[in-house]
């Protein structure tokens, strides 16, 4: 092919990650005048991966954003096709939270009571039968008297992923349902994909759009239940109102004290092979791992983003500085 | 009706009175296309079951006038008629005539044979179906059978009546769309050029048919050939660039006709 | 010499063929230009032809050949050992060796001597000039590259040398033989005829491009997961890795998503047709020549939108509309003011892709009909048919076939529309007959599976690839079927 | 003609000479013709109302980000701030990299009479302002570092939310912690707009402005300039290729299976889902010719593509429908096929060609999809100076900012819309002038 | 060129001997359009500076023979020739003859003026310009006056000559056709009814053209007219059916045929 120099960083990855990647990379190219502003593709997090993993050079991508970390599969994929030295950065957490309509009283949620709301099969009497419940007042009397209807990610999204573990097997096992499920099924991969199997009867809506989808949703139908990310949730806050997971609220303070039980780590994945190459790539990620960007007091917070722990950010930035792979 | 106007009734009157019955009867027609202008004041009759002949150049209004009989005219943009036209007593560019019923009683076969993409049958049943003339399918079957038949067709298509009219020879087209006309059984049948695409031995069994249909139709007949015209007509009628030279006895017009013009256009001087 | 620079020359000598060409045929002629076979232009054109012609041919078979065997040939240099290794780890390492020799090529003699003595500091000297490497090189390596680099040079230079000969050569051959009969005009309407032809072939190339390029990757998807089961499967739930596993399994039912294509599909023909269609027999039939001239051009504004647009408009004006209308319509009945109709839904993707499908429905239909000879016309209505009978009975069923045919290849764009149905459908993957609720397309999976979490390697993005062939040979057939429908059509006219 | 007088007995018999008239249903068959034709008119308003409603509703919601709200103030060039130390001569990156924000802030401030040491209070003033006054104070500076220690008045973007609130976006009356703007700053947006130092401007950022994260900042200045590229990309590559096409198919080509295959084959391209030629572009553009990702020339020939069998379509319909008269004309004078061809059918078919090209234009300029896969749906700040540079397009732009939260996007995304109507239109007008030339018949 | 076969060679030599040039020789010209054979088997020689009129009812295949003179029928789909047809000693359907050069030789005239939608002037100019007839633009000036002169058009539009040809009148644009044929100075000139969609005046025009440009050209006409073959030819091949039924002078032709077909066909008993 042909070669072509480059004098930008290039980026592509999840459309989680993206929105706070186009902050730092705005601020970076203001603040680094000398360097030109990063392009910061969408395309989501195994699209982003996948241009990553084509191979070392300027004609590749220099950074994968990712909202989940990356798999052995792909790992091998990146090395076959020689990139061989990926450092790994973890920016911060992205809290998923329940959402109404701002009309509705306010909703206090529990995985068991989610499970039993969502789950394609529930146990009752002991037996595991197709999910019986159409409102959530047969579940738990203290929650609304509307019919279920839950917005969830689709099964692009690694949100879906978070949700199936932080949600769904917890709820499984507090509902009591894990017990009877292992003990029908030896496997051990099928007891955990029956405890995460989601209803297909049209009350849990998956969404493979964008938050916005699931806000139209939740406008089109004010009972409904969405889930959303914690800084679009913040930034319509006018029309939602957040639910409470077992008891706690979700703010930025509840997730990265791991309060919240419900998040994921965001991350980026860094080419070694271009540091150094491409003007302005080790800049751009130590400017992205500085505490000016994914600290406390950052715009990662003001974003609706939540910050690692101190330690956390301080072990990621040595890491790289010592040139870490995988 | 009583919409028609005094001076046709008297005309029409005092051409019942020498005992001649003029089926149309054209007065002061003048056509114009837009800025131009085709026909300029022609005043011609049509009499009953005779075979009126439409002769001249290329370009004379023949064709123009015959449309004006059946208001053809009125689906070409921009074309406009004077004058008075009357089938019997009715003037047929009157508001109250309708364009539908007048079509229906004077019917046309046009100059390329144009049969609808459908069967024989349904061919000949299309105008018949569509002014509610058959009440029963076996009405229709008589009727279908009846038109052929007086198109001199039948024998050649019974057995294939439910075969497309778009694969019978031109010459079978052309008697097709005669039968096609004559179904709705109009008054008047106006022809133009109904033979100028077809083989010496198509033109020859449709010239019979014109023959035949006289018994029963008014026929205005435009055509190219004197030849033609001398064979099939009674009367011969002469246009010259959208003027009516001359009408007369179709004898008279081919040994003794009355204008220099039309003696010369006989006689292959012009045209 | 760079290939632009060595394309500029050529370029220069075939100006200068086209000038000497013209010049000698005029002079041949000597003032009769009819004497000649062609005009003098021909004649230029005819050596300029020659000239740049093969000169770019012999260029272009370089370029594609010597890579090839100098590549080879470096090979060959490799140490044994490297040798035994697999094919893929002796092209990583070729590779390796490319991005070395481009490095050392920027080096200058000094650098490069004392990169030679120091192997070691290859990997740092390198980066400083942009070259990336992946790792520190073998010493066999830079050897390797050296010769590269050498090979290449030689062949650049030779292909510099190779191109200029056969360019002056061809030009001096064409020249010498013009002569006044020489039919230099049949000659270059030769050359022109094979670039139109070469022009039409590239809508065969795309074609063999697009399902090269799924190809493969459909391959290893069916390696995944068994056809039967993607075409025949009745369930779409390319699932997550339920969480900690390894096994990445799914169900890849094509049959829902494809349900939802024909339905939404059906959807927006069934608003885009009838609508469509009286709105060309309108046009064609009744309307004067004034409101035509206005309506139409209006009309085929709607095919100009782009889809994205009318996605937002389906979003935010006529699913909320649809689901409002519905709420009221069911409290005004039941007494229940809750909607029947889901504001992303069937019915408004559906819609909403009708109303773009509309001017072309329109526009197609307005040829046909127009197209329908006026002898038929005019025979039915001097049988005393009015015009709507006329229509009806004579002129829909003359141009149905070719009405058809247009019918065909709008639905075929309505089966391949995407961001409508992203936007207005939503992307739930169910059979269920009820057009208020959402059902997704193959192409909004396609989207999904491909721009989603989802890992890359996994039957679930390698999904999509499989979807876009079958799209595509779901298109082919209507067009096909389009085509015969089409000929029949045409045939009875002429 | 004769004169003969009248006699009423004959008067009669004219009339009964006349065939009894038949019935033939009239009534019923014209109130169904009239039923056909207003069917028809149906139809066509339906489509042109449909037309207007869409146009509505992107005009009515888009209108107002072709405004901006503005801040107008004196602004210190604090020394203090800018250069404590006064190291600028010395140190040229002092002035790039210093405080400014804090600059406009305490101007601000000083407007709103609020005190330096309240620091809550000092934080929603400097939500007021849009974090790009730093490049702007910035600019300033650097280009005239004399301005230092003086007091200039600045016009400076208003923060998104601040913009919002102000042209009456923000619901107010949902509890203050629900809404992106305090209630105290919704005083000082009163306080500011009653002096006129907030006030809203025509937004020109939104036309030549790069894609940000902050709303008041950003535009559709790279997309609209990608969007050029690819368009002209499309143009130069698509047309010559596809009408030398079409003219081989149409006037060359032997009438065999093989041109049967050519035809299904083009027709089936042109409906190809679009994100499939993405994939195509994917492999042979970016993977296998090497060309950069992002760049509106690879977007260009992607599009290209996708265009090509829309414009061979309509270049066949339009060969097609110039009469063969013109074509014997030329041949019997002794003119070569070729020469016909291109000397007279061509010219004549040009309207023809003309319109389809629009429609594939159009076509091309309006998607997303393929774009997804190459790369170019994108964060791209810096304006494109080449084909070959990173760039988005005006679809994509509208796409990504639809799926922003931020309010401001909101109004922005169908601003972004009606520019790329407008920009569709200029392509159309330009090209109707285009076929009023061709189509000067003699 | 040497190619001419000995046959063709040995013919024209007769004839030359007999006194009479024959520019062009057709020899057991047979046509088919795929399978249909429209023409059997025809010997017509064309004479030089003559008008030969080729008639025959519709469809005879005069129109068919006529394009093979200048092989335009090679643009018709499935058409394909057999026998030989020369023009002076070059045979016009060997390989090595370039049809280009063909047809700049033998010019045609159509049914229905077929102007470009140019101007008068580059309408002319354009075969001159193809062939290279023209060096500069006073040569190209006066080629185009000579050709609307000889087309007995030069005095009607002098002074319109950037104007649209197509904004002529019918009469005017085939006369225009004509010009356009005469500038490229061809050997021999098809006329396919040249004047069937032209008025009386025009087409009188027409035929004096024709006259006049008998001095320089050869001429082949076709018409439906027996009139125009009588008033403007010296020789009159008659076709029927696809076959040469007699070709004669054209005096004897019409008063005394040799073939009763012949005979039948202008007594008007069919056709
Ligand atoms: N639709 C039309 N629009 C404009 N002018 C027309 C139209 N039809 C006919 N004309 C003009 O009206 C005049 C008479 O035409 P008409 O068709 O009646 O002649 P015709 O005698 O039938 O000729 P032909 O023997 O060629 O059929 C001609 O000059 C013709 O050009
Ligand atoms: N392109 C064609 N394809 C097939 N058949 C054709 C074609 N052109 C002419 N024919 C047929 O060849 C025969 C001779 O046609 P031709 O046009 O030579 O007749 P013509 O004597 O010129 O008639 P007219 O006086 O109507 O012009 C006819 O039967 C005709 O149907
Ligand atoms: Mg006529
Ligand atoms: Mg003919
Ligand atoms: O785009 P995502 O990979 O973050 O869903």
């Amino acid at each position: 092919g042909v070669a072509v120099a480059r004098d930008q960083v290039q980026i592509a990855g999840s459309s989680t990650v993206l929105p706070y990647a186009k902050i730092v990379a705005e601020t970076f190219g203001e603040t680094f005048p000398d360097f030109k502003t990063p392009i910061v593709e969408s395309g989501g997090t195994g699209g982003g991966l996948k241009e990553f993993c084509k191979g070392v050079g300027p004609d590749t991508i220099d950074i994968a954003n990712a909202s989940r970390q990356i798999k052995g599969d792909e790992v091998e994929a990146c090395k076959a096709a020689g990139v061989t030295e990926i450092q790994e950065i973890k920016i911060g957490y992205d809290g998923i939270v329940f959402a109404t309509d701002s009309g509705n009283a306010d909703l206090k949620l529990e995985p068991k009571d989610l499970y039993q709301a969502l789950a394609a099969e529930v146990v009752i009497d002991g037996k595991l039968v197709a999910n019986p419940y159409k409102k959530w007042t047969e579940i738990n009397p203290s929650l609304p008297d509307a019919e279920i209807a839950a917005y969830i990610p689709g099964s692009k999204h690694g949100t879906r992923e978070v949700f199936e573990e932080k949600i769904l097997a917890h709820g499984c096992k507090d509902a009591g349902a894990q017990d009877v499920i292992k003990a029908a099924f030896a496997d051990a991969k099928d007891q955990l994909s029956k405890c995460v199997a989601v209803r297909k009867d049209g009350l849990a809506v998956d969404i493979d759009g964008d938050y916005t989808e699931t806000l139209a949703r939740i406008a089109a139908n004010k009972s409904g239940i969405g889930v959303f990310g914690l800084s679009f949730y913040e930034n319509n806050a006018d029309k939602l109102k957040v639910a409470t997971v077992s008891g706690v609220v979700p703010t930025a303070e509840s997730i990265a004290s791991g309060e919240y039980p419900v998040s994921r780590p965001l991350y980026f994945y860094v080419k070694k092979a271009h540091l150094g190459v491409i003007p302005g790539l080790k800049e751009y990620v130590e400017f992205f791992t500085s505490d000016d960007m994914i600290g406390p007091d950052s715009p990662l917070v003001e974003y609706g983003l939540v910050a690692a722990p101190d330690a956390e950010r301080e072990e990621v930035r040595k890491a790289f500085v010592d040139g870490k792979i995988m | 009706m009583n919409m028609m106007s005094e001076a046709a009734v008297e005309k029409a009157l005092d051409k019942k009175m020498n005992d001649i019955s003029y089926k149309m009867i054209g007065k002061d027609v003048s056509v114009y296309y837009g800025e131009k202008r085709a026909l300029y004041d022609v005043n011609l009759n049509v009499r009953e079951n005779t075979v009126t002949a439409l002769i001249g150049p290329s370009g004379c209004g023949k064709s123009t006038f015959l449309r004006t009989l059946n208001r053809m005219n009125d689906t070409i943009d921009g074309c406009r008629v004077t004058g008075r036209i009357t089938l019997d007593t009715d003037d047929i560019y009157d508001p109250a005539i309708d364009v539908v019923e007048l079509r229906a009683r004077v019917g046309m076969v046009f100059q390329k044979p144009n049969p609808f993409p459908k069967s024989i049958y349904e061919n000949v049943a299309y105008g018949p179906r569509i002014h509610g003339l058959a009440k029963a399918k076996a009405d229709m079957d008589a009727i279908v059978e009846q038109s052929l038949q007086k198109a001199g067709l039948w024998n050649e298509v019974k057995d294939r009546l439910q075969e497309g009219g778009t694969g019978l020879s031109g010459g079978q087209q052309q008697r097709l769309c005669i039968a096609r006309a004559v179904a709705v059984s109009p008054e008047v049948i106006l022809m133009d050029e109904p033979c100028s695409a077809l083989d010496p031995i198509a033109t020859a069994k449709v010239e019979e048919l014109i023959h035949e249909l006289r018994a029963n139709f008014t026929i205005v007949i435009v055509t190219h050939s004197m030849q033609q015209a001398a064979r099939v007509s009674q009367r011969t009628a002469m246009f010259h660039l959208g003027n009516l030279v001359e009408e007369n006895d179709t004898d008279k017009m081919f040994t003794n006709p009355d204008d220099q013009r039309t003696q010369d256009y006989i006689m292959g001087r012009f045209g | 010499m760079s290939i632009s620079l060595l394309l500029l020359i050529v370029a220069v000598i075939g100006v200068a063929g086209y000038l000497v060409g013209s010049q000698r045929a005029s002079a041949l002629a000597g003032g009769k230009l009819s004497s000649l076979h062609s005009r003098p232009g021909y004649y230029g054109s005819f050596v300029a032809i020659w000239a740049m012609l093969p000169a770019v041919l012999a260029l272009l078979v370089w370029l594609v050949a010597s890579p090839i065997y100098i590549s080879s040939t470096v090979r060959d240099g490799f140490p044994d050992e490297v040798k035994a290794e697999s094919q893929a780890t002796q092209n990583l390492n070729y590779n390796m060796i490319g991005a070395i020799s481009r490095g050392l090529s920027l080096l200058t003699p000094e650098e490069r001597t004392a990169l030679y003595a120091d192997g070691t500091t290859a990997r740092t000297v390198l980066a400083a000039k942009g070259v990336p490497l992946a790792a520190d090189p073998a010493p066999y390596m830079l050897k390797a590259a050296d010769d590269l680099n050498r090979m290449t040079t030689a062949s650049s230079t030779f292909r510099s040398i190779l191109a200029l000969i056969i360019a002056v050569a061809g030009g001096a051959l064409a020249y010498r033989s013009i002569a006044p009969r020489f039919r230099a005009r049949n000659r270059v309407e030769g050359v022109m005829l094979v670039a139109l032809i070469g022009a039409s072939s590239i809508a065969i190339l795309t074609t063999v491009g697009i399902v090269a390029s799924m190809l493969t990757e459909a391959v290893h998807f069916f390696n995944a997961v068994p056809a039967w089961e993607f075409f025949f499967g009745t369930v779409w739930d390319p699932r997550f890795a339920a969480a900690g596993a390894t096994d990445s399994s799914g169900q890849f039912g094509l049959i829902p998503l494809l349900a939802g294509t024909l339905y939404i599909g059906l959807v927006a023909m069934l608003v885009a047709v009838p609508v469509g269609l009286f709105a060309a027999i309108y046009m064609s039939e009744y309307a004067s020549r004034h409101v035509r001239s206005v309506a139409k051009p209006l009309l085929e504004v709607l095919a100009g939108i782009p889809t994205i647009v009318y996605g937002f408009f389906a979003l935010v004006t006529v699913g909320p509309f649809l689901r409002d209308i519905s709420a009221q319509l069911s409290g005004l009945v039941t007494g229940n003011y809750s909607s029947f109709i889901q504001a992303q839904s069937v019915l408004t993707a559906g819609f909403v892709m009708g109303i773009m499908l509309i001017p072309y429905v329109s526009s197609l239909s307005d040829d046909i009909i127009t197209a329908v000879p006026r002898a038929l016309r005019d025979g039915s209505l001097g049988l005393g048919a009015t015009r709507s009978e006329t229509i009806k009975r004579v002129i829909l069923p003359a141009a149905l076939p070719g009405i058809v045919g247009a019918l065909l290849m709008t639905a075929s764009r309505a089966v391949g529309e995407t961001m409508i149905v992203v936007l207005a459908a939503g992307v739930a993957a169910r059979m269920q007959l009820n057009p208020f609720e959402p059902m997704t397309t193959v192409t909004v999976k396609i989207v999904n599976q491909l721009t989603g979490d989802l890992e890359f390697t996994s039957p679930q993005t390698l999904v999509a690839f499989a979807l876009g062939i079958t799209l595509f040979v779901i298109t082919l057939c209507l067009n096909i079927y389009a085509l015969y429908i089409v000929r029949k059509y045409r045939e009875q006219y002429e | 003609m004769s004169q003969v007088s009248m006699s009423p007995s004959m008067a009669a018999l004219g009339a009964a000479s006349r065939p009894e008239r038949r019935d033939i249903g009239l009534r019923g068959r014209y109130a169904a013709e009239r039923r056909f034709r207003l069917y028809g008119m149906a139809a066509i308003a339906f489509g042109l109302l449909f037309l207007f409603l869409l146009l509505f509703s992107v005009v009515s919601k888009g209108y107002t980000a072709f405004q901006q709200s503005m801040i107008t103030i004196p602004v210190e060039f604090s020394e203090q701030i800018i250069d404590k130390d006064n190291e600028r001569a010395t140190n040229p990156q002092k002035l790039v990299s210093a405080n400014y924000p804090v600059v406009a802030r305490d101007a601000l401030a000083r407007v709103l009479g609020v005190a330096a040491d309240d620091r809550a209070a000092m934080r929603e003033v400097n939500g007021m302002i849009s974090d790009s006054v730093r490049v702007q104070l910035r600019n300033l500076v650097t280009a005239n570092p004399a301005i230092i220690g003086t007091t200039q008045p600045v016009t400076f973007l208003a923060h998104g939310d601040l913009d919002s609130a102000f042209k009456g976006q923000i619901n107010l009356d949902v509890p203050e912690k629900d809404r992106k703007i305090s209630d105290r700053q919704i005083g000082w947006m009163n306080q500011l707009a009653e002096s006129g130092a907030l006030s809203k401007h025509f937004n020109t950022g939104l036309f030549v402005n790069g894609a940000s994260s902050r709303p008041e900042a950003a535009g559709v200045g790279v997309a609209l300039i990608g969007s050029l590229y690819m368009m002209l990309i499309v143009l130069v590559l698509s047309l010559p290729i596809g009408v030398a096409a079409s003219i081989y198919l149409e006037e060359f080509a032997p009438k065999n299976r093989f041109t049967d295959l050519i035809e299904v084959n083009i027709n089936n391209l042109a409906a190809v889902p679009s994100i499939v030629y993405g994939l195509l572009g994917l492999a042979v553009f970016v993977n296998f010719a090497g060309f950069p990702r992002s760049a509106a020339l690879v977007g260009g020939l992607v599009l290209t593509l996708m265009t090509l069998p829309t414009i061979i379509i309509a270049t066949r319909a339009a060969l097609k429908a110039v009469p063969p008269s013109i074509r014997s004309a030329a041949l019997g004078l002794g003119a070569s096929k070729m020469q016909t061809v291109f000397h007279h059918v061509l010219p004549l078919a040009m309207p023809g060609i003309l319109t389809g090209t629009i429609i594939g234009l159009a076509h091309a300029l309006g998607e997303t999809a393929p774009l997804l896969l190459i790369g170019m749906v994108a964060f791209v700040a810096d304006v494109p100076a080449t084909p070959m540079d990173p760039a988005t397009a005006l679809p994509v732009q509208i796409y990504m900012w639809a799926n922003e939260a931020e309010r401001a996007f909101v109004e922005r995304t169908s601003g972004a819309i009606i520019v790329l109507l407008i920009f569709l239109i200029l392509m159309n007008v330009g090209a109707i002038l285009l076929r009023r030339r061709f189509e000067r018949r003699w």
